[in-house]
């Protein structure tokens, strides 16, 4: 039965860990640091203790984990792999695209790879270019890879579920900004939705935002402060960026005319570009001309003053949506 | 018992001996790699194992599906694009799967195998079933990240997997002593933790008994092993090869070395008539052909089906 | 002294590796089997016996390929290294990700990666999964690598002499297929061209098609039919993807109010996304919807028949084409 | 000699607990992985190196920064964003680089280094540089792909490089030992076919001999060595590290064990005033707190440069 706690992302991480070692015993948990010592950022915690052999420590072998995951998943177990960050998937990317992705359309559904990736992106203070990259759009060109990008921890909770019990190969993506972030109400032990889905955090009829990750509290910062003027703004998170849902993008820009989307990913190539592409496909009539807030096309560099001058702030997420919302006002 | 080896190696060889015609004359399209001379080392191998056990294999894979059970209309009709084919074509020559005969796929990205076969065996940990996990891979794998990664994976966890590395001398189109200092790649294994033997792998008997105690330690939960076969492909990495790269007299050597040449010789040596010899490659051959023909009559995949299965 | 001679793909490939090493003493050419055997489809044929020791094959270590590229590359020389399928890259994508892109950036320009990468991509009929992959996105979405995608047997000699001589980490992705096409009229010989720039294969006022890569001349079979009912179109072929020449499509879109992106590559994420957002945010203004015509988001399947319903075609370009310039034809 | 061996150790050490006082009192941000404990093996090891020769660390590389002769004040610098810093503070704590000082960098990629470095060292080849390349990184890289096919490409081509894994026995917070069937990590190398050594680390003699031979093989054409330095860190693997994972006794007997206490005891033994060895200490300290405030003063880099070099 429900109950409602009060967890931070960190501890909703942990929690639905906990529920999916607990109720599917085909899960495994393994990972760099996750079993004895918890995880590096103390996500897992506790749960080697509870659930022994089932919940390991790994070799620093990223390419063994995925593929190991990806024959453990065809044989019906359910692995949940930790990518400590998003940036070391890259010495191992074959496995996921090459293979994971490949199992159930190559094997005409025969097999499949249900198996769960949970990492984490994006710049933090300090952090050096090979720890801040926020590299979804990548895995959003891999068809057969579900990708997740859960903010709350609500969502932290409810969306690992999902994507353990989804079928398909399933990343899934933290911050780790967020890890320790404020508690907040969490609905446990609830039914685990299926996969898909965005959350409207606004409704408003001048612009439709569409955002992913942790930017969205820059996003909603700037919105609420358009608000505070009369300027009204549809907020989509999208949580599920693979299944995406377009209709309710499409539905919200029918409605408003204008759309910016928001990402911490590099503008160029980002999935905020396929955002963009759909609306302009779909003929439905703009007010005026979309735009993207994301990273400057650029490296991240370590010191804090130069990472924020390429990363999107709440004020060019303000300014955006004040030409935005101009153009075509009259 | 050996006159059934030689059928077994004259199987895959036939069927490997029709793909290339079938790819020559046009009916198969696309880059296809043969075992020609390698199959005592499929054969041998799969000997040892049980239904339950898994089997990864490369691009150079047909023969080891074959000694799977994997049945050969079925894999023709795969490389022929056909509705009957083991994935209905999707996988071709070089990355065709078929679970249900324990035969967990080729793989066209050398070493890549390798830790999928370690998952395999780690599931068998947990799955009850006892299934231990093969993989086998060439000598230039060796090289590639992936299979050292997966060899310590296994042997850190000691993991059920059996790895069998088919040196036949090259990898693709060089020779491997040119790209290693040291040439016993079993040495790797050792240095890992991992049981390690070389054998002659165009002797069947040190193949079995190699693989056999390697599925028994497996099987006990004492790990890993690891398994060097010496071979020699006799014909081209793929077909089309113009196989330059071979010095004179390399491949009239390997011919008397490769294992059905070297079975027949002892059989005969051993006293059985030519016909029964003879009727080894006969039967097989006649299999080979009836499976193509059935499978060139099957249909082709409809395309409408294409895209199916992206997604559970 | 620039002269004139018949080459096909490989053959211009082959005269452009001859004449960097030639011209180039810092230069190196290595990978699987380009020495000795000269390259499985027969592309350095005769170099090991020209120049030596600076042209060696590799073990199938691709990690080791590229990290040993940045490193030479760091203290001056100008390795070219041989990825065999831009599908195998991806079990060294931190090299090229992580690594070669970080070099001159994180170094604040003290030192750099004037690396080149050889590689081919494409679907050909009978090839698995694993090696019929269009990958360019993956690379255009990762700031300080360039790109380009030659096809003619000119520009397979050009692209590959500018990349050498660029100071820039440049993957130039070739295709399987074009290596043994008919033989052409190459210039050689003459000045290395600085990086970047576009082709105008076709000129015309209707629409603008902008294209990449092998399934350029499957547009130019549907363009020509479209010429001959009087309808007229310009065609961009875009050698370089990065730096991608945003001014003449920006320019040619002007003009005709319609665009067409055509790629082989996956739709969803593909580099085409990119194209039609530039373009939806430049608020030119359009007769008619963007589209684009790629690869239906799909694994590739080996049978030929199944994968040529997956991929791009000359009917699918044409009928794109018809509904594009039939809309707002009024 | 001896002195000055502490002297240059306690700078290591001064610099690196200078930085975990800015790092707590926010001065520097973001995680910061300290070498406390492993002094020895820069020290020793770069002692052996000449100006052409390229070192490539890990996030773990303030210690083989300094030992190659990168000036304190520009590494605080680098750790606090200013104009100063050898790379203006884009590469930060854990991924600097100053190639004027033959430092090629650090890396945070566990393992990427491994391939870098040969490249070094190919590049030696053809330059007539003469240089060699050193490659560090611990215990857990050699799990990483990337390391064996490194150390293979290095030994197929006689390349020179110096590999040294500093096992300080523990890969983040999961010791070495629960992540490998076979403890003695050198035989990897040995199997192929680098020669490989294990020292203790903490004996500077060791490390230096080791080095010293590793390189003259390596200057002379005779390709790659292995060094594994074992060794221990005494301080969490990042600043904040809680250390749970250390069983109780351990740090104790790593202080008694770790190379600065070692050879402290050692001058004194031998009758080195007490004075003499204390000076190292508080010499160092002070050259640290001088180098600190200096970079302190420093203006932070200008955000307006923040794109720069991109491209070239
Ligand atoms: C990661 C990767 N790199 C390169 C290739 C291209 N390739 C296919 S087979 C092959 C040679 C493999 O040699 P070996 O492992 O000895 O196997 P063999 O072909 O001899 O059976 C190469 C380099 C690939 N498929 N995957
Ligand atoms: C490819 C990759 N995987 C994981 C990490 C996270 N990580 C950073 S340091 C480290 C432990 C490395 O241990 P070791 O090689 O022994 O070096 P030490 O930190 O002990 O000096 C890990 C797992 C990483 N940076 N890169
Ligand atoms: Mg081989
Ligand atoms: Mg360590």
């Amino acid at each position: 039965m429900p109950e409602i706690v009060k967890l931070n992302v960190g501890g909703a991480v942990n929690a639905a860990l906990a529920r999916a070692l607990e109720e599917m015993p085909e899960t495994l948990l393994y990972g760099e640091d996750v079993a004895k010592p918890g995880g590096v950022f103390g996500v897992s915690r506790g749960l080697h203790k509870r659930f022994g052999d089932r919940v390991f420590d790994t070799p620093i072998s990223e390419t063994a984990m995925l593929g190991a995951a990806v024959g453990a998943a065809s044989f019906g177990r359910r692995p949940i792999v930790e990518i400590m960050w998003i940036d070391f998937s890259l010495v191992a990317f074959d496995q996921i695209v090459n293979q994971a992705a490949n199992v159930r359309y190559v094997s005409a559904g025969r097999t499949g790879a249900p198996l769960t990736i949970r990492t984490q992106q994006g710049s933090a203070p300090g952090s050096c270019a090979q720890h801040s990259q926020n590299l979804e759009a990548l895995l959003l060109h891999v068809p057969g890879i579900r990708v997740a990008m859960p903010r709350t921890p609500q969502d932290s909770y409810d969306l690992l579920l999902s994507a353990v019990a989804c079928d398909d190969p399933t990343v899934v993506i933290e911050n780790r900004t967020l890890y320790a972030g404020p508690k907040d109400a969490v609905e446990v032990g609830g039914p685990v939705r299926p996969i898909g889905g965005h959350r409207q955090l606004r409704s408003g009829a001048d612009a439709t935002v569409v955002v992913w990750g942790a930017v969205t509290t820059k996003v909603l910062d700037a919105v609420d402060r358009l608000e505070a003027e009369g300027t009204s703004v549809d907020v989509l998170e999208m949580v599920w960026l693979n299944p995406f849902d377009w209709d309710a993008v499409l539905d919200s820009v029918g409605r408003t005319g204008r759309l910016l989307v928001v990402h911490e990913a590099a503008r160029t190539g980002g999935f905020g570009a396929e955002v963009v592409a759909r609306i302009a496909e779909s003929g439905v009539a703009l007010r005026s001309a979309p735009r993207r807030v994301a990273l400057d096309d650029s490296r991240i560099p370590s010191a804090p003053q130069l990472a924020a001058a390429l990363l999107p702030q709440t004020a060019d997420v303000e300014s955006a949506l004040r030409s935005l919302v101009a153009g075509g006002a009259e | 018992m050996k006159l059934d080896d030689l059928l077994a190696m004259w199987r895959i060889r036939a069927l490997e001996e029709k793909i290339r015609d079938l790819r020559l004359e046009g009916s198969i399209v696309g880059s296809v790699h043969l075992s020609n001379g390698q199959e005592s080392v499929a054969v041998a191998a799969c000997s040892q194992l049980r239904p339950v056990d898994a089997v990864y294999a490369t691009y150079r894979g047909h023969g080891w599906a074959v000694a799977r059970g994997v049945p050969p209309r079925e894999i023709f009709a795969e490389l022929l694009g056909r509705v009957t084919g083991v994935n209905g074509g999707r996988g071709g020559s070089a990355h065709f799967s078929a679970p249900q005969h324990g035969f967990h796929g080729e793989n066209s990205i050398v070493g890549a195998g390798a830790p999928i076969a370690v998952g395999a065996a780690l599931a068998g940990r947990f799955d009850g079933s006892g299934r231990i996990a093969l993989t086998v891979f060439g000598d230039g794998a060796m090289n590639q990240g992936a299979v050292a990664e997966a060899m310590n994976f296994a042997a850190a966890f000691s993991l059920g997997v059996v790895f069998v590395c088919e040196n036949n001398r090259y990898s693709e189109l060089t020779p491997i002593d040119d790209m290693v200092a040291q040439p016993d790649l079993s040495r790797r294994a050792t240095a890992l933790g991992i049981p390690a033997v070389r054998v002659d792998g165009n002797d069947l008997a040190q193949v079995r008994t190699a693989t056999r105690l390697a599925v028994e330690s497996a099987a006990a939960g004492r790990g890993p092993s690891f398994v060097e076969a010496h071979t020699q492909r006799i014909v081209g990495h793929y077909i089309g090869d113009a196989e330059q790269y071979r010095p004179a007299g390399e491949l009239e050597r390997d011919l008397e070395l490769e294992p059905i040449a070297r079975l027949t010789r002892e059989l005969l040596a051993e006293g059985v008539p030519t016909e029964a010899v003879a009727r080894c490659e006969e039967r097989a051959r006649a299999e080979m052909d009836a499976a193509a023909d059935a499978a060139l009559a099957d249909p082709l995949t409809d395309p409408a089906t294409a895209k199916d299965h992206l997604y559970a």
